[in-house]
């Protein structure tokens, strides 16, 4: 799946756009984790991020396909 | 970018006039205003960034669900991307309604939703040429290097 | 005329800016306009009239009494009297503040002391050539020859 | 003192402004009573009018003066 990272996130990991493989069934906070390990500059990503999947907002908890969009927020701030 | 995202200056007048209606008696618009005020001195402009997709796909959920509360309501919108400076709107909201009530109702309830859902960040651009990325209230996150500064159970959850 | 009425059509835009200060970030707008609903089709346009010395200090006071309860706020505001068409904004009320929730609160403090304080009335003009006095609600009057039809515990009272 | 009628009220009395003479101390519903009595087409004014003088809403047991202003206005219907 891939995984999007924007505003201060994109600026700490270095990057917009990743591509993660993991063995299903996941969670979104499977995505978090494996991104973590995985990406140098990731670390310093929130353990719990506000995450989105297909363009919408979702929770940790929530499950994880082949081919989703999963995308990590920093807090919104938008108006 | 789709209908609700632009990168121009946000043309107020054209927006009234789309959301007006002959059977719409009271008009509610906002219009956030990037601000230097007291709180937050030296600032020439904001720099708005989104997840363009997604915040086109929030936006239209948005002003679904206000259609939907107040179904006589009409609702135009605009939010700016990009180089916004300093007394110009980064969002212009317009509800019209048969009532006042309903008018002044959906046009804070889509300012609400936006604040609390709209992926998009500010950073700031100062007079002296530094930016820094600002949290929801304005202020400046931490630097980076630390993480948020935030716990877990601060961070708005969603459904 | 004074500074909030006025015979001319209102220009939106000019009072967004009349209102503006680099450090109020958000602007609450309300336009109320004529309408030609279900409740009043037929309506071509209404022709407003004031006891206009009154009105302009009544409006002096209303603005006063809001800039009072929300020292932040900077309220612009003008009223249209005399030939006003369906789809014309007859008042247009504009509160910027430093946050949106003394933006909105304020716009509508003044809508509803407008409502409830102004002395201004209306005349429907049909489409058929009659001229009819509308109430505050918008529905026709008693036809002249009767008294109001309300009793007075009806009546606002003003101290 | 000057009574002033509007909008509706103008075309019952068929005027806009009349002069009433009152002995004092005297209240704004003198004045109505007064204008209910004398002036044709008055007897159609409600007998409790939403009334100003010198340009504020007042209540009918407020008291009048000599070179008062005195207005009798239909329910207001502004914005």
């Amino acid at each position: 799946m891939t995984v999007r990272f924007f505003a201060r996130y994109a600026e700490l990991v270095g990057r917009e756009e990743a591509a993660v493989l993991l063995s299903l069934p996941a969670t979104v906070a499977d995505v978090v984790r494996r991104v973590r390990e995985e990406l140098p500059g990731a670390r310093q990503l929130p353990e719990r991020p506000l995450a989105a999947v297909n363009l919408k907002h979702v929770k940790l908890d929530a499950g994880v396909r082949d081919g989703d969009e999963v995308a990590f927020l920093p807090p919104v701030a938008g108006g | 970018m789709g209908e609700y995202l632009s990168r121009e200056p946000i043309a107020v007048d054209a927006l009234i006039a789309q959301a007006a209606a002959p059977d719409c008696g009271g008009t509610c618009v906002f219009l956030g205003t990037v601000r230097n005020g007291p709180e937050e001195s030296g600032v020439a402009a904001i720099e708005y960034s989104a997840y363009d997709d997604m915040a086109e796909a929030e936006l239209q959920r948005i002003v679904g669900d206000a259609r939907e509360r107040w179904p006589g309501a009409r609702i135009a919108l605009r939010h700016r991307l990009g180089h916004v400076a300093v007394g110009e709107p980064s969002i212009a909201i317009v509800a019209a309604a048969p009532h006042r009530a309903q008018a002044f109702e959906a046009c804070r309830y889509v300012i609400e939703e936006v604040k609390r859902r709209l992926p998009v960040w500010k950073k700031e651009i100062r007079r002296d040429g530094s930016e820094v990325w600002v949290d929801p209230s304005g202020r400046p996150t931490v630097p980076p290097g630390l993480p948020d500064g935030r716990r877990p159970s601060d961070l708005p959850t969603h459904a």
